[in-house]
């Protein structure tokens, strides 16, 4: 098991450089000089020469890109051009807030989502079934921040009883976590549900109906457990969007998250912010995705059992 | 040769009506059909009923922010244009940039995963592992750092779009591909001596065609959201052009005085997007060998 | 199993909660300390009387994100208002945008290529070292090689005289220089501080309050300077800036009294705030002006005929209207209202299809038959103001494609010269020079319009150095004209200053351009 | 009336889908004494697991439905207990063994788990104890206590199987229903689980419906034979009057289809024709199209049981026809 996480995460590493290369090289040949966009509007000409000295610009993309790279083991991702903080510093700073609107948001987007699915996969092409994905198709139809609008519009201007915005304890958590959780809901809801249309006609089912189990008992105890499989795909799916891909929640909401920061930044032009905190929101992600592997060895014996072989 | 093609034909065909029988039994796939197909006639028809230049984008400043009333279905915006009018016509924008752009990526992915899961080894690995890198980095942000780079425009907006699409049907395609190449049938036309394009055209794209279908109905659907999240951001299809997304983002400065504007668009994306997931959904099912009973 | 499941899952919902509750409740702790600080300040108050009954905390909800702090690496107003806080400059403005003494009690030219600055005595930094004039020079030899030493033009250097005394060492005499002293970003700044070694030693200033806390994209705080050697300490015990990027979450924030300050509430809005109660909205004239401008490096727009054809064609009560539901004022000069020598009574290019219709037949472009694009910022109020010239220009013949960009790629694209057409903003209050040569001089970098005229250059060079204010005014007044009628950008309109806040804020004045100061501001209780 | 453990009375069962309603079981009655073991012979399709499902309710539905009948158990009719009592019966009064143990046991969890599952259910014992409860199960169905932890994966098809059976026998059911138990195993451990069954039940006086195709598997264990076909039982009675006195031609044919070990040389003669669409029966005797002795009447009416003597009965027309004998009148 040990080896097989070693391995996983000296397998991070291609990845790693795979993306650092390619966005590295996106934001840096295409973006125009950014020299110019941080030269003050009135920057003369020598001016802005010397912004480009100072930032480097002047060496070849690939050698900047080495001295990139070599930074990056030492863990310094650069300076941002727009704060002059330290990339890595501020990455580290947002993190918890996304990772708090994460984590809230894939909690109610499963809790929501688990009961629909498995509701809908029993009462399969009845009424309820329809209902229930419609239901849950809601979520997914809706542009993420207009959900968020329309929340705001109900709960904070109307029934005043949550914050528009800002970060101030667990009530402004709410809408933010609800926003996203919908969108994530819709995929969870329809993943379970032929999960368990897969599991529910199986055998064992009927083994364990036949011992004398109550239904609730087959369909979570026996049913869901081996369903899970893809649900917790699909939730760590989820969980990883939601740790860079909540942008817009996060600005309907001014959650001071990551997702945020990557759009700000791209549209200041502050690319040693951008390439920093992409590159460790991959790094983040294929984190997730390791223990998210890792959590179908604890759930699935028959995985567990691979991973030990593989290992 | 001819007589097997005749027989493979009858199948698909028989194949094709059981996969429509089942799916118009699917309550949820039939609205999202009929609306969608609405939709599509609605916004032809708005073509022939609305003239662009004077119904759509003229400014009409001294009706501005109207209610919906019975003048103004859906009342007016902050320069005083007709919101039913730009509903309607902008029906098109939206439909047409989700169709666009999951059509651009349909051809590139289908094509780089069939070149991919065929030819295996190493055309294989790059061409996963740059599909890889881009699937993990949220589609919004992929789209984002592709129109700030490129500039707003129509073109780089589908661009931007096509580029989420287009790793996902690449990974759809190879992985069909895979199964199907080493299947005897193609070995066998591989034997007769058709050319590789050729096998790959007629054997192994029409044998994904399923997953495919089901994935170019949902993304549509995730693709007009996201261009309606890109103009929330201010990088979508630039002004006046009545994109539902753009009526949306400029609504959502009076979300307070004049909602409407807001909630219209958001609801007319909605509804659209809720019928293609509807008739995603029962594509799926319908098109799914372990739903057949 | 499921029940091993729902654990799980409780666990990690009562972690966030916990974690929650942990902030929140850190807060409270704070907030009762604070509130013993309070309680201990009014008793002094009563001993000194000075000090009015207020709310602990100041919050402003800003409309962006605060983004640097380290005064001369950046330029952004949003920061510039926070670090007014923490560092203080060697002139102040006042209400009338008057130079009035701050860390300086005065300052002159002694010839026309030095000037002398006298300090106060008694001003220390937050860490209670003294300011001297070691720390001036230190501050401006580092601003002379920063990003923002454009706006220290004709500065050579400075001289410390004596500890409070130093000689700024000028290429010529300038009108505008001394203003300059009053920008933020040349706040002095502790040279002790630097030599350290310490980390961000740009924090330590000598104004009334010190730097507290940064959460990056949550908020900025800051506290009371305890070392602080002026007469006019701040009230509140500490000013929080917010930034709401939703405007409407930013109005329902002050609605909710989540904050107390909402700087630029959206227009459209305003009538929620004026029927609340509890909410002021304040209105004055403003500085900024946003304009349509040209590329006159580009054909067709290096027509000056055809320039004043687009000029004449442009609704500029409708595009108010569009932009800010007509709060603001139409304006016909390049100048922002306010700066010395603004004249706006030149005859110009009043709305007027015939004469545009005319102008076009004069330029060659009878029948116009004109393609163009029109770069804007992706923001409001560009969106709206583009829709109505695009349909103005409609009228005469000119087809305009909008084409939105995001602020930093506008600026570099017009820098470099590749836009048609654009829309812009210059906000300025005290230097007429930064918005002649900025704007309108050859090679300028901020010459968007890429406009190149020798007359322009030399008014502008004479109107900096004019020594006499009439002769000053009357250059002023020509140059305007001049500009007005080349025509390389249409002045649309100024917009108004609109702040809304708690009722009971007490703020000494607002400025037109948004550049407030909060050291003195507070919330009445 | 009290010797019976299961008494099946005119069982209609349905399965509604979109494409037509098919008949599954169709008018089954039947029963089983107690310590007898009934075989439910017939081809696959015939409607023997559905039977079997039916005894312990658990037709799935939808689109199953349990149309009409009675099915009583020791006196009390399943088809109108509630969902308390029939938790409580299955399992406990009735036990059942899958076909399949590839797919009958829960994947994700311990072999021991599964069967203490079984026993806690029923019985107000602590986990441990129901725990101790199935390692004496196991090694009861001879496989080593120490491997009560394992999963499923770690063990072969017979091994499975024996968990399967030591699940159903866990409660000390009375009526145990062994749906094909060992039609998925490899020939040469069939004999052994089938062994095992038959030590068991004889052990701990139980009953048991046997549901196979296999007729040398009912010969070997069985006390009562009912002949299925398409839904309907077409030939009930002992085993010896099934073997020896066969009345139905479709019994006749499963006979002749099956090899004969002592007469190697013979040719196996197949049933010719297929068994009809379960959504589209013929009219009349469902077996009339397959059936060497149909005659146009066989084709109009559906045969009703007819008495042969002892409890032996028989579902078709012929023996309206005088001195009709199987193999006899051609």
């Amino acid at each position: 098991m040990i080896r097989y996480i070693i391995k996983r995460i000296i397998l991070m590493v291609p990845a790693i450089i795979a993306t650092s290369f390619i966005i590295y090289f996106a934001m840096n040949m295409t973006g125009g000089d950014p020299a110019l966009t941080l030269a003050p509007e009135n920057a003369t000409e020598q001016q802005i020469e010397e912004i480009r000295e100072e930032l480097g610009l002047n060496d070849p993309i690939y050698v900047r890109y080495g001295k990139y790279m070599l930074g990056m083991l030492k863990g310094d991702l650069g300076t941002s051009y727009v704060t002059k903080r330290d990339v890595f510093k501020t990455f580290m700073e947002r993190l918890p807030n996304t990772i708090e609107l994460a984590f809230t948001a894939v909690l109610i987007a499963t809790l929501i989502a688990v009961p629909l699915g498995i509701y809908t996969a029993i009462h399969q092409n009845t009424w309820k079934d329809t209902g229930g994905m419609v239901f849950a198709l809601f979520g997914v139809s809706m542009p993420n921040f207009w959900l968020g609008l329309m929340l705001i519009i109900i709960f904070s201007l109307n029934l005043k009883w949550l914050p528009s915005g800002g970060k101030e304890g667990i009530r402004s958590l709410i809408l933010p976590a609800l926003t996203v959780g919908m969108g994530f809901a819709a995929l969870i809801t329809r993943t379970t549900r032929s999960a368990m249309l897969d599991v529910i006609r199986q055998d064992y089912m009927t083994t364990a109906r036949a011992k004398g189990a109550s239904e609730k008992t087959v369909i979570f105890q026996h049913g869901l457990k081996n369903a899970l499989i893809p649900i917790i795909t699909v939730i760590g799916m989820q969980l990883s969007n939601a740790l860079t891909g909540s942008v817009l929640a996060e600005t309907v909401f001014s959650w001071p998250g990551v997702g945020r920061l990557i759009v700000d930044s791209i549209s200041k032009r502050d690319t040693p912010m951008v390439t920093g905190a992409i590159i460790m929101s991959c790094v983040l992600m294929c984190v997730v995705n390791l223990v998210i592997d890792l959590i179908y060895a604890f759930f699935d014996p028959r995985i567990k059992a691979q991973y030990s072989r593989k290992g | 040769m001819a007589k097997l093609n005749d027989n493979n034909e009858v199948k698909s065909r028989s194949m094709a009506q059981e996969t429509w029988r089942r799916l118009i039994k699917n309550k949820g796939a039939v609205i999202g059909l009929i609306f969608l197909l609405t939709l599509v006639v609605v916004s032809i028809l708005s073509g022939f009923i609305y003239d662009y230049d004077t119904d759509i984008i003229a400014l009409n400043m001294g009706e501005a922010l109207q209610a919906p009333s019975a003048a103004h279905w859906f009342g007016t915006d902050s320069l005083g244009r007709d919101i039913f009018a730009r509903i309607l016509y902008g029906a098109r924008y939206s439909l047409m940039i989700g169709v666009g752009a999951v059509a651009i990526g349909l051809v590139i992915g289908v094509t780089l995963g069939a070149i991919a899961g065929f030819y295996g080894g190493a055309v294989d690995q790059i061409i996963m592992r740059v599909v890889d890198v881009f699937y993990s980095i949220p589609n919004i942000m992929i789209a984002v750092v592709i129109v700030s780079l490129l500039g707003t425009s129509t073109v780089n907006l589908l661009i931007a779009l096509c580029f989420t699409c287009a790793t996902s049907f690449t990974r759809i395609a190879r992985a069909s591909v895979m199964t199907i190449r080493d299947q005897e049938y193609v070995e066998a036309a591989y034997e007769l001596g058709l050319p590789t394009w050729k096998i790959i055209l007629k054997h192994i794209i029409p044998n994904c065609l399923s997953p495919i279908i089901v994935q170019v109905t949902l993304l549509i659907g995730t693709t007009i959201i996201a261009a309606s999240s890109l103009s929330f951001l201010g990088i979508g299809v630039p002004s006046p052009a009545p994109e539902w997304g753009a009526m949306l983002s400029e609504g959502r400065q009076h979300i307070r005085d004049a909602s409407y504007m807001c909630v219209i668009p958001g609801i007319a994306i909605m509804l659209t997007v809720l019928a293609l997931n509807l008739l995603g959904d029962g594509l799926r099912d319908a098109l799914d060998p372990k739903m057949k009973k | 199993m499921k029940k091993k499941l729902l654990a799980a899952l409780l666990c990690v919902a009562m972690t966030v909660s916990l974690t929650a509750c942990g902030g929140s409740s850190a807060s409270t702790d704070t907030a009762a300390d604070a509130g013993t600080t309070e309680a201990g300040a009014e008793a002094g108050t009563t001993a000194t009387g000075d000090v009015p009954a207020h709310k602990e905390e100041l919050i402003i909800g800003t409309a962006v994100d605060i983004n640097s702090l380290d005064l001369q690496n950046q330029s952004d107003q949003i920061n510039n208002i926070c670090l007014k806080l923490t560092h203080q400059t060697l002139f102040d403005l006042d209400a009338d945008t008057n130079r009035i003494p701050c860390l300086a009690t005065e300052a002159t030219w002694i010839d026309d290529n030095t000037i002398e600055i006298k300090l106060v005595e008694n001003a220390c930094f937050s860490d209670g070292t003294p300011l001297t004039a070691e720390d001036v020079k230190f501050t401006f030899d580092m601003a002379l090689e920063s990003p923002v030493a454009g706006n220290l033009t004709g500065l050579i250097s400075t001289d410390v005289v004596d500890d409070y005394t130093v000689h700024m060492n000028m290429e010529s005499y300038s009108n505008d220089f001394m203003m300059s002293l009053t920008y933020i970003p040349f706040g002095i700044q502790s040279k002790a501080a630097y030599e350290s070694g310490m980390e961000e030693p740009f924090k330590i200033g000598s104004g009334q309050y010190v730097f507290d806390e940064w959460l990056e994209g949550e908020q900025v705080s800051f506290v009371k300077n305890e070392n602080y050697w002026g007469s006019d300490p701040g009230v509140s015990d500490r000013i929080t800036f917010k930034p709401y990027l939703e405007a409407s979450s930013r109005v329902i924030a002050l609605q909710n009294g989540e904050i107390d300050v909402c700087i630029d509430p959206p227009a459209n809005e305003l009538q929620y705030l004026e029927e609340d109660e509890n909410i002021t909205v304040y209105e004055q004239a403003g500085t900024r002006l946003f304009y349509f401008a040209f590329n006159c490096e580009k054909a067709p727009w290096d027509n000056q005929t055809l320039r004043q054809a687009v000029a004449c064609a442009i609704d500029r009560d409708a595009v108010l209207q569009a932009a800010v539901y007509g709060k603001g004022t139409p304006q016909t000069t390049i100048l922002n209202r306010g700066l010395f020598g603004f004249y706006d009574d030149m005859e110009g290019f009043d709305y007027d299809v015939e004469r545009a219709k005319s102008l076009m037949a004069e330029a060659g472009y009878a029948d116009g038959g004109i393609t163009t694009t029109l770069t804007i910022a992706n923001s409001s109020p560009y969106t709206n103001i583009a829709q109505v010239i695009q349909a103005n220009l409609k009228e005469i013949g000119i087809d305009v494609e909008i084409t939105t960009m995001e602020d930093a790629t506008l600026k570099s694209t017009c820098k470099e010269g590749g836009q048609e057409l654009f829309l812009w903003r210059w906000n300025e209050d005290i230097r007429p020079d930064c918005v002649y040569r900025d704007l309108f001089n050859t090679g300028s970098g901020s010459n968007y319009h890429h406009f190149s005229d020798p007359k322009v250059d030399e008014l502008t060079d004479k109107v900096l150095t004019d020594k006499d204010e009439a002769q000053r005014t009357e250059d002023s007044k020509e140059l305007q004209t001049y500009l007005v009628d080349a025509c390389p950008q249409v002045p649309l309109y100024i917009s108004n200053l609109v702040i809304a806040y708690n009722k009971n804020l007490v703020m000494p004045y607002f400025r037109g351009g948004g550049d407030h100061y909060w050291k003195n501001a507070y919330v009445a209780e | 009336m009290t010797d019976k453990i299961l008494e099946v009375k005119d069982l209609v069962v349905q399965y509604v889908t979109d494409d037509g309603c098919v008949e599954a079981v169709n008018d089954l009655s039947f029963s089983i004494g107690k310590k007898k073991t009934l075989g439910l012979v017939g081809e696959t399709g015939a409607g023997k697991t559905t039977t079997a499902l039916s005894i312990l309710n658990l037709i799935p539905s939808p689109p199953g439905e349990i149309k009409s009948g009675s099915i009583m158990l020791d006196g009390s009719d399943v088809l109108t207990m509630d969902q308390e009592e029939l938790q409580k019966m299955r399992g406990n009064d009735v036990a059942m063994i899958f076909q399949d143990p590839m797919t009958a046991l829960n994947p994700v969890m311990t072999i021991g788990e599964q069967i203490a599952e079984s026993i806690e259910l029923h019985e107000k014992i602590s986990k441990k104890e129901s725990m101790e409860r199935a390692k004496e199960m196991l090694k009861l169905v001879g496989i080593a206590e120490s491997r009560a932890y394992d999963y499923p994966h770690q063990f072969s098809g017979g091994m499975r199987q024996r968990v399967v059976i030591a699940i159903a026998l866990a409660c000390n059911p009375k009526l145990l229903l062994a749906d094909e138990p060992t039609t998925a195993l490899d020939v040469t451990i069939q004999a052994q689980v089938l062994e095992l069954i038959k030590k068991l039940i004889t052990e701990r006086d139980m009953s048991m419906l046997l549901i196979t195709h296999d007729l040398g598997v009912v010969a070997e264990v069985c006390d009562d034979v009912a002949v299925m076909y398409a839904g309907r039982i077409v030939e009930i009675g002992t085993a010896a009057e099934i073997f020896n006195e066969t009345a139905h031609p479709y019994t006749e044919g499963l006979f002749n289809s099956l090899p004969n070990l002592k007469q190697r040389g013979e040719k196996l003669v197949p049933i010719t024709g297929m068994m009809p669409d379960p959504m589209d029966l013929p009219e009349g005797c469902s077996f009339a199209p397959r059936c060497p002795y149909a005659t146009e009447a066989c084709k109009k009416a559906n045969p009703g049981l007819r008495h042969l003597g002892g409890s032996h009965y028989v579902a078709c027309q012929a023996y309206e026809r005088e001195n009709f004998k199987l193999g006899g009148e051609q």
